[in-house]
């Protein structure tokens, strides 16, 4: 999840990819053992409740609405795509 | 000491008080996945395998190490829970490095089984890769971290059944390793007894024999009779 | 005007992707030539703390072609490190399996690579020039190809249980002994398969004439040549003793033990390839280029020590003298050695001790180091390997057939550009010459890349005067 | 009867090919026909082929509408189609048609050498698949996997017009 969020950050994932990380976090808090377990993906379920728009703009746009995140080039974007894989 | 009735998959069944969801289903003949589970150890409920769907519950409850209820309504495949499992094996599969091809439990291997029979074809997750070392300065048997799945069955063999207790996790998260007493070499162990109990009950090739080369690993687990990894698998 | 470039890329019929590049000099001859390996895989690293008991089978990854080769010679460093010796029906097998991926290799390399610019001609039209085409011309020539290839799969299928990467070769013998429904099954093939061996080599004789040209210009030149021999002369193939001799037939070095591999060969790294090229170390580099596989074993061994293989061992001496020096002739020695492999196939597994049971001794780690030697369908193959005391490897080098002829690969390929190239009017038959000198080798070039980060693959374009046209780096 | 199943698992929809060879397998276990899955067509396969009397190729196909399952007559190539095809120039960068191992060889070369070496004429049918992706990866896109259970069909039905007689026991 951690690896899915970063790449979001820099402006590496495609929307595939942020699929991925609500199954990841969907699967993490259903079996999960202990309730740290459980509660670790809530900040990425919260997120993504209240602010899924800045979650696209970081994938669609490349942008990130809150100036807080450096994007990698757009470049880069699209050879790590090819290279995701 | 009474009996309970429930429905499993749609079916009625009964069990005894204090039974667990995963005995009741495999005494009917209903085949629950498991990866931590031996019978005859105690449960840890670590692998998450065998969790299961309970009706008026929210949350999957692992069948291993829960306790069947009167009128309990358990689902044991769905979408959902399959879709789990192939995932918890997926991310098994790529914390570390599981590679069939030259391994000695090639074939003989209870995490390739279930990769199979949940039809994990592919890889979405990338592949950690990490750095893990084999301990091979045991006399007769090595350990391989690269294969572990950290199931813990070796550290309740040694410790339940052999009394030892040589086996412990060390570390958390990815960073988790099985160690020998404190974290030294398996060879400098003064508790291990070279009984071989982990080596049996290891379900990947992690844990083997010296001198067995690739798919050449042999469970003997009729030398552990109290033992019993699944019903109707025989290894 | 400006020099000019040919890039020939990527080299087709070979096993794996090279590159040639040519360079003409200001009147369009071409100046020099270089044949380029920029494939890459990273064995000697990823065996870096390996049980050495996974070695055989590890390596057998290397290539889907030779596998049998690498797991051999792995698995006989694995039983220096042990310290065993082989039960002796294990080590027959471990040569059965072997001639077996001999045989198959030599019919994939003869009939499917090079028969169509032999039968077709090198001029012929590129769209026909193909086994299609060589099917349609001579049936019975393509059909025995096909025959050959099968029945060496087969035996290594039926041995080792599967195709491409059986994990029957272990260190200390093989896995599992030979049932005798699998040795029936196997020698009852024999018959067709030597029949079709020889109508191959009846034809390759009888048109040999007709490549002439070829001959003459397919790197033709003196030059060391290494094998493996049995005590006593006879060409060897999963055992033996490492013999060069010089191509008027003085013995250069014989009796040397594989281990002291490293006093004999040189190692450098071009910057144009990942592919080691490796020399004689005692007449050092460049002067100590030396060929293996066919060629180099037919010239090494007094004799292969099968009479019908003897015979035409003889015959191929009288017409192309003791030590012939084309690689062309790699083709004719090939033909020759896919008969002695299947003569020898069936008198091992006639033996009646054959279905013996014991085939692997054990042991424990009793030595630190290993070198096993093997003869890979193109030449001498070495596996080199350093283990800790408890048996996990360290280091491990590899010597492979395509790296011991790397130096005359690449000045075969000089030789025959030179000859076919003039000027910049260049024909597809001409370049097709250039490649197919190089198919003469058969290199397996998947197996001869070498360790991470050790070489970037650079392309050099230097005009006349040595000046940089233009690089080109990865 | 044979299914000969080509592709490469691991380059996306080339794998179309092994994933209906294996499903095959099992929908044709008992009935006589076999089916070989291979990563490329490779002469040996002539051999196989000789012994049949009717060959069903199966391979993905990068020229066909994307999930599209074509099901076409092949015949052995005749030396007219390559000279047709081949240039005559021959210039440096002339391409060969054909050739074993860059995956050059077609069911028709395939038929040409069944024919050409052991004069054998198999009816045979091509069942392609529309395939998008032919990138290293290990998953079937969308519309190829959709595909599968029509191409398997398209097999069977080919196998039960060739013969009349295979009955095969519909899963």
């Amino acid at each position: 999840m951690y690896r899915l969020l970063d790449r979001i950050t820099r402006g590496l994932a495609s929307a595939d990819e942020l699929a991925e990380l609500e199954s990841l976090a969907a699967m993490v808090r259903d079996t999960s053992l202990c309730g740290l377990g459980q509660g670790s993906p809530n900040p990425v379920f919260s997120t993504l409740r209240y602010f899924r728009d800045e979650y696209m703009a970081h994938i669609d746009d490349h942008v990130c609405p809150a100036g807080v995140c450096k994007m990698e080039p757009r470049e880069a974007a699209v050879a790590a795509g090819e290279g995701a894989r | 000491m009474s009996v309970l009735t429930l429905t499993i998959e749609g079916r009625d069944v009964a069990g005894q008080t204090g039974g667990t969801i995963l005995q009741v289903a495999r005494e009917n003949g209903i085949a629950i996945p498991t990866l931590c589970h031996l019978q005859g150890l105690s449960d840890v409920g670590a692998c998450r395998l065998c969790v299961v769907e309970v009706e008026g519950q929210r949350k999957l409850l692992p069948a291993c190490v829960t306790a069947i209820d009167e009128g309990m309504k358990v689902t044991v495949n769905s979408e959902r829970l399959t879709a789990y499992r192939r995932r918890i094996v997926e991310l098994l599969f790529t914390e570390r490095n599981h590679v069939c091809s030259v391994c000695v439990a090639d074939r003989n291997c209870e995490l390739q089984d279930l990769a199979v029979e949940l039809g994990l074809t592919h890889f979405d997750l990338p592949l950690l890769s990490p750095q893990a070392s084999v301990d091979a300065t045991h006399e007769r048997f090595g350990i391989d971290h690269n294969r572990c799945v950290l199931c813990t069955r070796c550290v309740r063999v040694c410790d339940e059944i052999e009394g030892a207790h040589t086996w412990d996790v060390m570390g958390r998260g990815t960073e988790a390793r099985l160690i020998t007493d404190m974290g030294i070499p398996w060879g400098d162990s003064n508790t291990c007894t070279s009984c071989g109990k982990c080596v049996q009950v290891c379900p990947t090739g992690a844990l083997f024999e010296k001198g067995r080369s690739v798919a050449e690993a042999r469970r003997r687990r009729p030398y552990l009779p109290y033992l019993v990894a699944h019903e109707g698998r025989t290894r | 005007m400006a020099d000019k470039t040919i890039v020939i890329e990527p080299v087709t019929r070979i096993e794996g992707h090279a590159k040639i590049t040519i360079q003409l000099n200001e009147s369009g001859e071409v100046a020099d030539a270089h044949f380029h390996v920029t494939q890459f895989r990273g064995f000697e690293r990823i065996s870096q703390g390996r049980m050495v008991h996974e070695m055989p089978s590890l390596m057998a990854r290397i290539c889907g072609i030779c596998p049998v080769s690498h797991m051999v010679a792995s698995a006989k460093a694995c039983d220096e490190i042990l310290g065993v010796t082989v039960p002796p029906v294990g080590v027959r097998l471990r040569r059965v399996l072997n001639l077996a991926q001999i045989v198959q290799s030599h019919a994939l390399s003869f009939f499917y690579l090079s028969s169509p610019d032999l039968l077709l001609g090198f001029d012929s039209d590129p769209a026909l020039r193909n086994l299609v085409g060589v099917a349609r011309q001579t049936p019975e020539l393509a059909r025995d190809g096909v025959a050959l290839r099968r029945f060496g799969q087969r035996i290594i299928e039926r041995l080792g249980g599967k195709r491409i990467h059986p994990a029957w070769v272990v260190p200390g013998g093989v896995s599992r002994p030979l049932e005798a429904s699998e040795r029936d099954s196997i020698l009852a093939e024999i018959p067709d398969a030597r029949e079709r061996a020889h109508r191959t080599l009846d034809w390759y004789k009888k048109n040999v004439a007709s490549w002439t040209d070829e001959v003459a210009h397919f790197g033709d030149f003196p030059s060391l040549y290494m094998g493996l021999v049995h005590e006593g002369g006879n060409a060897a193939y999963s055992d033996g003793l490492l013999r060069v001799v010089d191509s008027s037939g003085w013995v250069m070095a014989d009796g040397v033990d594989p281990r002291a591999y490293g006093d004999y060969l040189g190692e450098t790294v071009e910057p144009w390839s990942y592919l080691k090229s490796t020399y004689f170390k005692p007449l050092g580099y460049p002067a100590g280029i030396y060929r293996v596989g066919p060629l180099a074993r037919l010239n090494v061994a007094e004799r292969l020590g099968t009479p019908a293989a003897d015979a035409e061992l003889a015959e191929y001496r009288e017409r192309l003298g003791r030590y012939p020096s084309s690689s062309f002739h790699y083709h004719y020695a090939r033909l020759i050695e896919i008969v002695h492999c299947i003569d020898v196939i069936d008198h091992i597994l006639s033996r009646s001790d054959i279905l013996d049971p014991h085939v692997r001794a054990r042991a424990e780690i009793n030595r630190n180091e290993g070198v096993g030697v093997s003869e890979a369908p193109r030449g001498v193959l070495i596996h080199h390997y350093k283990v800790d005391d408890d048996g996990l490897v360290e280091w491990a080098n590899l010597v492979i057939a395509t790296g011991h002829n790397n130096l005359a690969m690449n000045r075969s390929v000089l030789q025959t550009a030179r000859h076919y190239i003039k000027g910049d009017q260049v024909k597809e038959g001409m370049l097709n010459r250039v490649e197919a000198v190089i198919r003469c080798y058969d290199p397996c070039l998947s197996c001869s890349t070498h360790a991470v980060g050790q070489m970037p693959l650079q392309v050099d374009i230097r005009d006349a005067e040595g000046s940089l046209l233009r690089q080109v780096s990865r | 009867m044979l299914v000969v199943a080509s592709g490469n698992t691991l380059r996306g929809d080339d794998a179309v090919g092994p994933e209906v060879g294996e499903l095959l397998n099992v929908r044709l276990a008992g009935t006589g026909a076999s089916v070989i899955v291979s990563d490329q067509l490779l002469p040996e396969l002539a051999d196989d082929a000789s012994r049949a009397r009717l060959v069903v190729f199966v391979d993905a196909a990068a020229d066909r509408p994307v999930g599209s399952v074509t099901v076409r007559p092949v015949a052995p190539r005749r030396p007219q189609d390559d000279a047709a095809g081949a240039g005559a120039t021959g210039g440096p960068g002339a391409v060969r048609s054909l050739d074993p191992f860059s995956h050059g060889m077609g069911p028709e070369d395939l038929l040409a050498l069944t024919r050409d070496l052991y004069s054998a004429t198999p009816d045979a049918v091509l069942v392609s698949v529309g395939a998008e992706s032919f990138e290293p990866g290990a998953e079937l896109s969308g519309a190829v996997r959709l595909a599968v259970p029509r191409a398997v069909e398209a097999v069977l039905h080919a196998i039960e017009k060739g013969t009349g007689s295979v009955s095969i026991p519909h899963a």
